[in-house]
Order: C-alpha cells, then structure tokens, then sequence
C-alpha cells in the first residue's frame, strides 16, 4: 500500500490533537505513530512570534520534504502542518506525525523532517519582546542538527 | 511596463516595504534607483532571489512587465 | 523547575488525543512535545491482544524508568501511560509523551523510553489469531533496539 | 499453613491455573507435588521469582503461610 502523504501550510491556528487523532484514525494498520509538536514557548518574554512565508516556495518545499521522507522511511503515513502568520505564546507552530509498522522508522523520520523544517524550509522569523519585533538569524544548532543526516 | 520587487523577512523593514513596484529593466539599473544601503543588502551574498516564483542566481537578469522578483535573506527555520 | 513525571497502568482504553492535549497544555514552557503511540495493528490477522501484567512489578519498574530518564535528559515533563489486559486492533497500547525546552532532548528521552518499555518491561503479551490465543516471546530486535543506548 | 504460587504468562497455561495454593515448606518440596513437566519449567534458566512482589534468586527459599511466590517467564514486552 502506498503510503499517505499530507502536508499543509496553515495560516490561522490548528488544532494538534485533532489533527493527530485524525492522522492515528488513518492508520490503523501502523502499530507506532510519533509525533513532535512545536509550540510557541510561553517564557514570560516572547509576546508574539511571527513566522512570514513566501507562497511559491514555503509550501512546494514541504511537500519536497515530505517526498523525499517517504524516499527514506517506510512509512504507512506523514503529516506536516506547519503555522505561518502571528503567534500567541502557547500556540502550537509545528506538528509532525510519522505512522510506520515499526517503530525505529517513525522516530527517525519525524526527527529527520523537523532538522530539516527547521533549518532549510522557508520561512522568516521575529518575536516580539517588550512591545518590539526582532528578527531571528539562523542558529548554528539547527545546521549542526541537519548535517547529522549527511 | 513595471515590474515588481518583493522582500522577505528584514529586507522588508529595511526597504520600508513588503514589495515596491519599480520601472522593468535590467536588475543593475533597478537597484541604481534604491537607495545604496538597501541595494548593498539586496547584493549580500547570503540573499537569494525568486524570479516569478523561481530561485535564480542570475544577478544579470532583466526584468520585463509584470515580473516579481523575490529577495529572499537566510531562512530562520520553522 | 521539576520535572513533571506522570506513570499510569491503563486497565481500560484510554484516549491518546486527550491524554496528550492535557500534556502539552501542562507545558507550555517547552517548545516541544515528542509522543509516540503504539497501538494493536489492525492487520486483518490479530483479532486481540492481551498485556498481563504483575502488580508488584509492572507499574514500580515504569516509574523506576520515568526516573531513570528524568535523570538523563533535560525535559520539563514525561508521561507514560501504558495499558493491560485485552485489547482489540486499533486500541492504544503506550503512549510515551516527553516536553522539553530542546526538540533533541524529547525525541531522545521518547525513544529511549520506548526501548526500554519494549525489552524489559514487565508485561506477557498473547495474541488471538484464528481463535487461537498465541503467547508472544521475546523479540531479539527489542533487545538491539535496548542495546543501542549503553 | 497455605502459600501460593502464581504463574504469569505462558506458565498459567502450563500450571492450568493463574496460581495456586500449596503447603507451606521449602521451594524442593514444593515442587515436588506439581507435575514433573510443570516443575521443570518453572526452575528454567529464563524464569524468575518474585517473593511477596520482590525478586529473588534464592532457589532454596522456604515458603511460609500466606508467602506468594510468583514465576516469571521472560518478559515479552510492552
């Protein structure tokens, strides 16, 4: 059976747990599903996050991604659901679900899709702090965290 | 015959604008009608640029009416 | 801040969907959640799952493990609900939830969470195929998969 | 002057029975009264003991009244 693939760029809050019970529902015959929700941290300093998007690409790289994940893992399933747009504290940004029969697949390709979510997909960042936006540069971590791949 | 420029992340606080339209022509010309500071960012070798959509490292390209072209300064990650 | 450590012995169904949405609302300090389900595979072949379970030793060796990875990794919380008794394909067997402030710390204390429940936990596990119950032994990847980490 | 003896896993299959009550006594004399096949399992290189919920690995542990003594084959999992 082939396996499902479904990526979308959401641009008003989702809703993590009704997404993943409905991706679990999908996939009765998978026996582990893993999940990485990220969320907006609520740490007393972040008053906002914004992440903008570039239509052409943000999304057609996901979806590149996502294939290049089922090239990968054998997997009966993966979801991405990514946030573009303002943020509250709290508010979930990401949620990546892999279904696989086993599950050394599931983890690895969850943990594969968010390295590389998180360092290469197109997105640009800002928080606001204390009434003012600053823009976030890249985190060497996140390259490290791709490069484990390569 | 205009052409549009579009700017990503910080490029946009420094152009003052998330897109600016400017008169078709070559790009060299274009950024000769910004200001310097801006058209040195938009030069920086870490900014990338979408022609209609479609990642281009051709710093000669001409822009024709109706173009958009997209600066585009390194991702922050998801 | 202490880590919240939360260990149930499930002898009904329980709902991962919620189980997780009321984890993730206790945390949102972490950035990031990593769950992984595991569930009876609805294959068409089992037509149930039994967990025995032992009293003494079952629900005493999963909080000695929630310590355990408490103490390794850096995570705001850890939950591990586990269920016993029969099951039918479909039903949630383990949910391991972990939250932390780094996505790397989660997907590590998950996965090593789960190689432990899988190799050296305290359940007997049968299958009903045919109407034949069948006991499960022990498989010799849990033990890779346990062997990974020491 | 009852003990138990509680079988887990396949071992109830085996024993016919989840556990069992038994004379109180050493673990030999125990065993002695099951069936040779039975005994032979349960004193198998793979299964362990619990005494009263802890484990031991004293196979000359003398059952008193009211002592459950559980064998525990090899764990298949979670």
């Amino acid at each position: 059976m082939e396996a499902r693939l479904e990526i979308r760029l959401a641009l008003a809050p989702f809703d993590p747990a009704t997404e993943l019970a409905a991706f679990t529902a999908a996939h009765p015959q998978a026996g582990g599903v893993v999940s990485f929700l990220g969320q907006v941290r609520a740490d007393g300093v972040v008053e906002a996050l914004e992440l903008q998007h570039f239509a052409p690409l943000t999304l057609p790289g996901m979806e590149a991604l996502g294939r290049a994940v089922l090239a990968s893992w054998a997997l009966d399933g993966l979801l991405i659901v990514h946030r573009a747009g303002t943020m509250a504290p709290g508010e979930p940004i990401v949620l990546v679900a892999a279904a696989a029969r086993h599950r050394r697949d599931a983890f690895a390709a969850a943990d594969f899709a968010m390295d590389h979510l998180k360092s290469e997909s197109w997105f640009w960042k800002r928080e606001k702090r204390a009434g003012q936006w600053h823009w976030i540069e890249p985190r060497e971590q996140d390259y490290a965290d791709k490069a484990r791949w390569s | 015959m205009k052409a549009r420029l579009v700017f990503l992340g910080k490029l946009a606080d420094l152009a003052g604008a998330g897109e600016i339209e400017v008169a078709s022509g070559p790009l060299e010309a274009v950024l000769a009608t910004l200001s310097p500071s801006l058209a040195v960012e938009l030069l920086g070798e870490r900014v990338r640029m979408a022609l209609n959509g479609e990642i281009t490292a051709d710093r000669a390209v001409v822009l024709g009416a109706g173009d958009e072209l997209a600066f585009l300064p390194p991702v922050s990650g998801g």
